[in-house]
């Protein structure tokens, strides 16, 4: 593990100007219901930051903030501001953002049923004139990725399996060839070595083409293995921030996020008592 | 009276599952059907009752037949007004036919046709979804009201195939002011919308509201398509048979096929989606908009003194524009409104 | 059974199927690539027409000026349509777009008639309404030669659009919105500019539309109806498939003319208004989807 | 109260919304012509317009709105048959009475069942019989009527079906063959139709039409060939929107009208003092004088002359209630003197009313469209046999006072 | 139901029965695609038998074909004795088989409590008529599984969103609600696909809390479809793996994890 270059980037990343940074914002659902109370957090150019939480902490509900896609959702931000390299996108279309370099992969996948997979992935490339060839390269890209993309590349999208779905909608993003790419929940449904391999091409393309990444996950173990930096989201607030390394060795978040009390991993079956969740702030 | 829960408990599931759970809402309801029972009648000028109050409970019942299809089952029809020809046609020939009959019977009896006739076009709808099924319904319509016209033994052979709807009379009392009539269609709306909220909260109505949000699911949970969708269709019908009959006995009087086109079907469909697509208050929310909107319009128009016909194509475009302007400010229709306005009321004066 | 009576039946069947068409293939251009069942466009096909004759009357200008001139307000109005009406309403449930599409078809009519007042117009095109000789000679068959220019037209308006479609990266991309409005903002395809040009276009088609049917009804208000024609045609192409317009269009109008004068007689006639939708039901009872239709799909 | 209030349940949007506008345009351009006069004997008319839309339900709505108003409604026409039947039983209860001028129930005709309603000139039944009649003069006699083929072209609802009865009797009486073809409403699309007519090659085809359906039947005669001059409109299917829309087609296309189109010095009137006022009505000066705008005026004629009437009897100078104006509807007698001391001589056939005949005459004209304007074709009035439609009358309107369970009787003044 | 002592419930001997369910040569295909090809194996009463494989090797296809979503092309279903050759839903709901989906299916206009009295539906008797009038037996039947569900609501400590549309809810809930619906009717055999997908650590414990104690108090058989190792090898009985619609693997957790196809398919070297 990275442990002691986590602490070192987390120190830079005070230093340098975020890449993306979201203060304050408070987020209000159908006009009656609060969702988030105020929250901040920030991601440094070249960093991977996993947000954190429990159910209905608010975690894609943040995401949807920062890409503008609240708006579709009958959700209004009231209060607090976003920048994305420096300016300010809150009243910006989502079209723009992603001309900027800010793509998000969607929780609950959401490719479009009806065309193909490999028409999906095509989509993705839509805001960049690429040549043909270039097209092509990239696509092979993300069969390369997710080879079993490939094998299915010419199903509907609607027929696929649920990990497929989900390949297919992270390929998807990856054809922007974004600068940045919000991540809601890459992991779920995904079996456990593709999700390592999810991970591994995150990792890859943050080391390689300098991509910052922002991750929603409820996978906290391997959440924090990749990642440089850590927030923890409770009920619409940020309750605890940190380098991933930290946030690792927390007791509070190995118990309650980690599954580890102590003793380390208890088995599943050997859980006695229902858990009452711990708040840090309620 | 503030609007506030508090220290309104509620013991059991009894009266947890009442319709209107909170005290405040229950005395409004019932406030509005004692003033509407009791007062209305003497008070309100005949113009009032017979042109704005009748038809607006008795397309209040048109489009409770169609939100029972639509927006519990979520099969979208645009056939509501054949089912009230349906209605209005059969509960003519059952009194023109059966000497004695009490009217209320052949109410019901033009209801139970309309919902025969609501099973046999509804039976498409396993096949067919969304907006495919929409346009086949408009099968429905054309086809109905094409039957009447040819058929001169539904029309009693008129020449011209307009039917001249009997006098109500039950038990001897003619129904033939203003002030009857309404009474009866109060009477008979309210009853209904009791029933219908009755059906809707129980496992008929989440027997629907499971196909319409996902039939798959629903199959799976052990629902059976088929029953769920025609006795959806045989319902909605059998609401909508009801109210053409009230729109021919108790309103209009003389009526022609024609009556029943495919404007009266938008007409309905706009109410509930303007009222709440699945909410019973959102029907008598939508019928009350579009019945009194463009009236409404129509005095402001006149008020301003504005050329007639400037006026008059003014007017459309208010109605649409208002009809747009409500759809953003909350697509889910006048009840949503209301809720999410008494939402705010109980968390008042805290804004959330 | 007299041959050439039953061809002459059928072709102008066929014909009217094509005019038919013409109006079905603006529904598809918006439901394909919006998934916004597009109430207005009876509307639309209206106020084009309208606008068209109306600069005519009112400028004294001639058709091929007042074509542009037209174009020019369809354009303006699509914009308009995207800003207020369809922005606003990103990600709504169909039933709601579909609606606002209803109250638009209100303010449309209402604004045509308020610009252009509500008498009734004739409209000439170059072409006139008249039987092609060689066949009414040769084979005593009368097919107009109006209808056989609105078959050109409608055929090349298919095809490019189909090109448009199933070929470009935009017409991908309209796909794409049909299906998912938040994932196709999500991949940066932008949706309000999308909107916009494809109403634009919408309006255009309905402005081809307007002309042809215009010219042959005169230009009056009940051009709206004429969306009454096209969706039979529409439910049995398939709402998502522009050659299945054309398809559709061509199967209902043969068949409800050969009904009407072959079935009708024996049923008291009248049945042409109601024979297209059942007609259109029996082959959704056997595809649901249309003829052409994109299968809806339902997994769990 | 010193004015005469009449109501006006109009509509200026929607399909029909051209007749609407020319129509009441009439009626209120004759209405000013009459103040700008001084009223009747001193008394001002006044009225109110309402958008119906055409639509039933709206209509009721205008109606109930205006009937009360300032002092109450004197008189309706909604030019609706379904608007009409709303108000058919409200009129009678209310005593508003309502004209239909062309249109409504023709057995409306008979006072006794029917004592508010006033199908004024002529009806439905009456326009049958006259078409007929006039088919068989111009075909040299109703005898050479035998074998012919007349085909009944109809708008497929109460409307079309209306004339059947009639239709049907003539034919058996003049041994001419009628052959029916209905047109679904709207009726946008009369192929089909049209060539069942080309393959049963009739002599004449009559034409029931509405609305964009007449446009559309002219228009696929012309490219099926048949000619116009052998096709005869109702006088719905006969005004200047019809012919328009449809183009040349409709050069020498004939329709049945109870207005003889020209000019009058009661239009030269109306346009010296309404219109160079300012005051006018139609937008387009050139409708001045067109088939709805002048069947307007002879509704707005037939009224200040039932309340004139009336007041002869209740009091001059009185606003007259809608009793007594229902009683001067009743009594009217437009014989042609007084048609040429109202500028109007011509314009319309003499009217005399009764209580058994709300109609008042039942005479009709031809007019065929020389490719601008219409010109009457038949030098004096048609009338058909009316014996026959009394007794249609008669038949069909005991059938209602018995199903509404009204005894016939002529109301007392 | 009675959930107050689910330690000594838990501690109870664990008695895995015969075979309930027995799934013979099932192939299924669409067009082209193989799902699933020649498939066989069996559930047993009271057991938990997970189904893993890598993505598209056609778990969710299995469970659709044991609730009759799909209908095999080839093979035999035994359930309780019956052969068939293939199900379908409504019988299969009714012989008590009840299940989650991978992509929540719930009926998202409703509410929760709503959502959950669904599943009971095959219980009530009541005919329609009654149900419009809400009254006696209809009246009196609807509070009682009211009572029911609201127990199952307890059990799974949502009962704050009782009343909240699940279309609101965060995926997390909204997996727990589909469980409860499953749970509300009383299911002889349940099919949970990913019911753990989208949840932390300690909401799976909860999760896992939740299927064990349905498993131990009303002896219901679990059949799971679950990508998490720890929670499959920590509770399930037996596992079935599926590789490209074939079958690569069937024992106990131990046998499945030393297997060297499965390693090589599925779990990989970690
Ligand atoms: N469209 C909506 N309307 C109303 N409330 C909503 C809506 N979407 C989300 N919420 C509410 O907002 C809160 C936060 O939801 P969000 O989806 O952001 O949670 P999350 O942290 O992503 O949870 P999960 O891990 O389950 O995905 C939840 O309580 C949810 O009920
Ligand atoms: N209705 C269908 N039509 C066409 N192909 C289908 C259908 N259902 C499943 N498939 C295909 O069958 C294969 C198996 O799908 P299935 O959903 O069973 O996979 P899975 O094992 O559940 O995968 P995951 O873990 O990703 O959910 C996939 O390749 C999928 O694309
Ligand atoms: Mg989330
Ligand atoms: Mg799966």
């Amino acid at each position: 593990m990275n442990t002691a270059t986590a602490q070192e980037t987390a120190a830079a990343a005070n230093a340098v100007q975020p890449y993306l940074s979201v203060n304050n914002v408070e987020v209000i659902y159908d006009h009656v219901i609060l969702v988030l109370k105020g929250v901040s957090l920030q991601v440094p150019q070249g960093k991977i930051v996993a947000l954190l939480g429990a159910n209905g902490a608010g975690k894609s509900t943040t995401l949807k903030t920062i890409s503008t896609l609240l708006r579709g959702e009958r959700g209004d931000v009231t209060k607090g501001e976003v920048t994305f390299k420096g300016e300010r996108v809150d009243q910006l279309t989502p079209n723009e953002l992603v001309k900027r370099g800010l793509s998000q992969v969607m929780e609950g996948r959401h490719c479009f049923g009806h065309l193909t997979i490999e028409e999906n992935l095509l989509t993705g490339a839509y805001t960049r004139s690429q040549s043909r060839a270039e097209l092509r390269e990239s696509l092979e890209k993300v069969y390369h990725y997710f080879p079993r993309l490939k094998t299915r590349r010419t199903s509907q999208a609607g027929y696929t399996s649920g990990g497929e779905q989900q390949m297919c909608a992270i390929g998807r993003s990856l054809m922007a060839r974004p600068s940045m790419i919000l991540l809601d929940e890459p992991s779920m449904g995904i079996a456990p070595q593709i999700v390592e391999e999810i991970f591994g091409i995150v990792k890859d393309l943050n080391a390689k083409e300098n991509v910052s990444f922002l991750l929603a996950e409820q996978n906290t173990m391997v959440a924090l293995r990749y990642a440089d930096f850590g927030y923890i989201l409770e009920n619409g607030r940020v309750v605890m921030e940190g380098a991933a390394s930290d946030l690792a060795n927390n007791e509070d978040v190995k118990e309650f996020y980690l599954g580890m009390s102590g003793a380390g991993r208890k088995s599943f079956r050997d859980m006695k008592f229902y858990r009452r969740r711990k708040r840090w702030l309620a | 009276m503030i609007y506030r829960e508090t220290g309104q408990f509620k013991t059991s599931y009894e009266t947890d599952g009442q319709i209107l759970p909170i005290r405040q809402d229950r005395s409004m309801l019932f406030g509005t059907l004692a003033v509407a029972l009791l007062v209305l009648p003497f008070a309100a000028s005949p113009y009032m009752l017979s042109a704005i109050l009748i038809p607006f409970l008795i397309f209040s019942l048109a489009a409770l037949g169609l939100n029972i299809l639509t927006g519990y089952a979520g099969q979208l029809s645009l056939g509501t007004a054949a089912f009230m020809a349906v209605g209005a046609f059969a509960s003519y020939n059952f009194v023109l036919r059966i000497p004695g009959i009490p009217i209320l019977l052949a109410f019901v009896l033009g209801g139970l046709s309309a919902a025969l006739v609501g099973i046999a076009f509804g039976l498409p709808s396993l096949r067919i979804r969304g907006f495919y099924l929409a346009a086949a319904t408009l099968a429905t319509q054309f086809f109905v009201v094409w039957c009447l016209t040819k058929i001169g033994w539904l029309t009693n052979y008129s020449a011209s195939g307009v039917i001249t709807a009997q006098k109500i009379e039950i038990l001897g009392y003619a129904f033939d002011t203003p002030a009857a009539k309404y009474v009866l269609v109060l009477l008979v709306v309210a009853v209904m919308a009791l029933l219908a909220k009755n059906m809707v909260r129980s496992n008929v109505g989440r027997s629907w509201m499971a196909v319409r949000d996902m039939d798959v699911a629903a199959e799976v949970i052990g629902f059976r398509l088929m029953r769920t969708k025609l006795l959806a269709f045989a319902v909605s019908s059998f609401y909508c048979g009801v109210a053409g009959a009230l729109y021919a006995f108790a309103y209009l009087g003389t009526v022609e096929p024609e009556a029943y086109n495919l404007e009266l079907s938008f007409r309905i469909l706009f109410m509930i989606i303007i009222g709440g697509v699945g909410s019973i208050l959102g029907c008598f929310l939508g019928a009350a908009f579009i019945v009194l909107l463009p009236v409404f319009l129509n005095v402001l128009a006149h008020s301003l003194a504005l050329p007639t016909s400037v006026a008059s194509n003014l007017e459309l475009m208010v109605f649409g524009a208002l009809i747009i302007f409500f759809l953003i400010v909350e697509p889910h229709g006048l009840a949503r409104l209301w809720q999410i306005g008494k939402e705010k009321l109980r968390l008042w004066p805290f804004p959330h | 059974m007299n041959l050439s009576f039953f061809f002459e039946v059928l072709i102008g069947g066929l014909l009217s199927g094509v005019m038919y068409a013409l109006v079905a293939i603006g529904f598809v251009l918006i439901y394909k690539a919006s998934g916004v069942f597009n109430f207005a466009q009876g509307a639309m096909v209206f106020f084009a027409a309208l606008t068209c004759v109306g600069i005519m009357d009112k400028f004294g200008l001639s058709l091929w000026l007042a074509i542009p001139g037209t174009i020019v307000a369809m354009v303006i109005l699509g914009l308009c349509i995207e800003r207020v009406v369809l922005r606003p309403l990103v990600n709504q449930p169909e039933i709601t777009l579909f609606m606002a599409t209803i109250g638009l078809t209100f303010f449309i009519e209402g604004l045509a008639q308020l610009i252009w007042g509500n008498q009734v117009h004739k409209l000439e095109l170059p072409i006139e309404d008249v039987p092609l000789e060689f066949l009414a000679e040769k084979f005593n068959i009368i097919v107009s030669q109006f209808d056989v220019m609105a078959a050109g037209v409608c055929a090349i308006m298919v095809a490019v659009l189909s090109l448009v479609f199933s070929k470009t990266k935009v017409g991908r991309a309209l796909r794409a919105v049909a299906d998912d409005h938040q994932a196709a903002l999500a991949v940066g395809i932008p949706l309000q500019r999308i909107w916009a040009i494809l109403w634009a276009v919408a309006g255009m088609v309905a402005l081809v539309a307007g002309l042809l049917w215009g010219a042959r009804n005169g230009v009056q208000f009940a051009l709206t109806f004429i969306a009454l024609k096209a969706l039979p045609v529409l439910i049995l192409g398939g709402f998502t498939s522009v050659p299945g317009a054309i398809v559709g269009g061509l199967i209902i109008g043969a068949s409800e003319k050969l009904a009407e004068v072959y079935i009708g007689p024996m049923v008291g006639g009248g049945i042409e208004g109601w024979f297209p939708y059942v007609l259109a039901l029996l082959f959704l009872l056997v595809r649901p989807e249309g003829l052409f239709g994109e299968k809806i799909i339902r997994r769990i | 109260n010193t004015e005469q209030f009449i109501a006006l349940p109009s509509y200026r949007v929607g399909p029909y919304a051209s007749g609407g506008s020319g129509f009441y345009g009439g009626i209120i351009d004759y209405f000013n012509l009459v103040n700008a006069n001084g009223g009747i004997n001193g008394v001002k008319l006044s009225w109110e317009e309402c958008e119906t839309e055409y639509n039933a339900a709206r209509g009721v709505e205008c109606y109930e709105r205006m009937k009360t108003k300032n002092g109450g409604a004197t008189l309706v026409d909604p030019l609706s048959t379904g608007i009409a039947y709303g108000i058919l039983d409200r009129v009678a209860t209310d005593k508003v009475p309502m004209t239909t001028l062309g249109y409504g129930r023709s057995d409306a005709a008979n006072g006794k069942v029917f004592p508010y309603v006033f199908p004024l000139i002529t009806s439905y039944w009456n326009q049958a019989a006259a078409m007929i009649k006039y088919l068989g003069d111009k075909s040299g006699g109703m005898d050479k009527l035998k074998g012919k083929k007349i085909v009944h072209l109809y708008h497929d609802s109460a409307f079309g079906k209306e004339p059947l009865p009639v239709l049907e009797a003539l034919a058996k009486q003049h041994g001419f063959e009628l052959i029916k073809i209905p047109v679904a409403p709207p009726g946008s699309e009369q192929q089909s139709q049209w060539l069942q007519i080309r393959q049963a090659k009739p002599d004449y085809v009559i034409l029931w039409g509405w609305g964009v359906m007449n446009s559309v039947a002219i228009k696929t005669a012309q490219r099926n060939g048949f000619p116009r001059d052998k096709m005869l409109g109702v006088w719905w299917a006969g005004s200047e929107d019809d012919t328009v829309a449809a183009g040349d087609a409709a050069k020498g296309y004939t329709a049945m009208t109870f207005n003889t189109p020209g000019n009058y010095p009661v239009i030269d009137e109306l346009r010296k003092k309404v219109y160079a006022a300012g005051k006018g009505n139609l937008s387009d000066q050139n409708r001045i004088g067109s088939v709805y705008h002048m069947r307007g005026m002879t509704a707005g004629i037939l009224w200040t002359e039932a309340i004139r009437h009336a007041q002869e009897k209740f009091g001059k100078g009185k606003p007259m209630t809608g009793e007594q104006v229902r009683w001067g509807l009743e009594n009217m007698n437009i014989d042609e003197a007084r048609q040429k001391a109202l500028g109007a001589f011509g314009m319309f056939p003499p009217v005399k009313t009764s209580c058994e005949d709300h109609e008042g005459s039942g005479a009709v004209k031809v007019q065929q469209w020389d490719g601008a304007k219409w010109n009457a074709i038949t030098p004096t009035w048609v009338v058909g046999d009316k014996a026959l439609t009394r007794k249609l009358v008669d038949e069909s309107s005991a059938k209602y006072a018995e199903e509404k369970k009204i005894t016939p009787a002529c109301a007392k003044s | 139901m009675q959930m107050n002592e689910p330690d000594a419930l838990f501690n109870a001997a664990r008695r895995i029965g015969p075979e309930i369910l027995d799934l013979r040569n099932i192939s299924l295909s669409f067009g082209g695609v193989k799902a699933l090809t020649n498939i066989s194996f069996n559930v047993r009463q009271h057991e938990i038998r997970a189904i893993i494989g890598p993505n598209g090797a056609g778990k969710s296809s299995m469970l659709n074909v044991i609730n009759g979503v799909y209908r095999p092309q080839e093979g035999e279903i035994i359930y309780r004795g019956e052969h068939r050759k293939n199900m379908d839903c409504y019988q299969a709901a009714k012989s008590g088989i009840a299940r989650t989906f991978q992509n929540i299916a719930l009926f998202k206009g409703m509410t929760v409590l709503d959502n959950i009295m669904t599943g009971r539906n095959l219980k009530m008797k009541s005919n329609f008529l009654m149900q419009a009038l809400y009254w006696g037996p209809a009246r009196r039947e609807e509070i009682e599984h009211r009572k029911k569900c609201e127990e199952i609501i307890d059990f799974l400590e949502i009962q704050a969103i009782r009343k909240t549309p699940v279309g609101r809810l965060p995926y997390g809930l909204q997996k727990r609600v589909e469980l409860g619906r499953a749970l509300a009717a009383e299911p002889e055999i349940l099919l949970l696909d990913e019911p753990m997908a989208g949840m932390n650590v300690e909401e799976k414990q909860d999760m896992c809390r939740f299927i064990l104690d349905v498993n131990d108090q009303f002896g219901t058989t679990i059949v799971l479809i679950e990508h998490d190792m720890g929670v499959v090898m920590d509770i399930s009985d037996r596992v079935v793996v599926l590789d490209y619609g074939k079958k690569i693997g069937d024992g106990t957790p131990d046998e499945v994890r030393s297997n060297e196809d499965v390693i090589k398919a599925y779990l990989g070297g970690h």
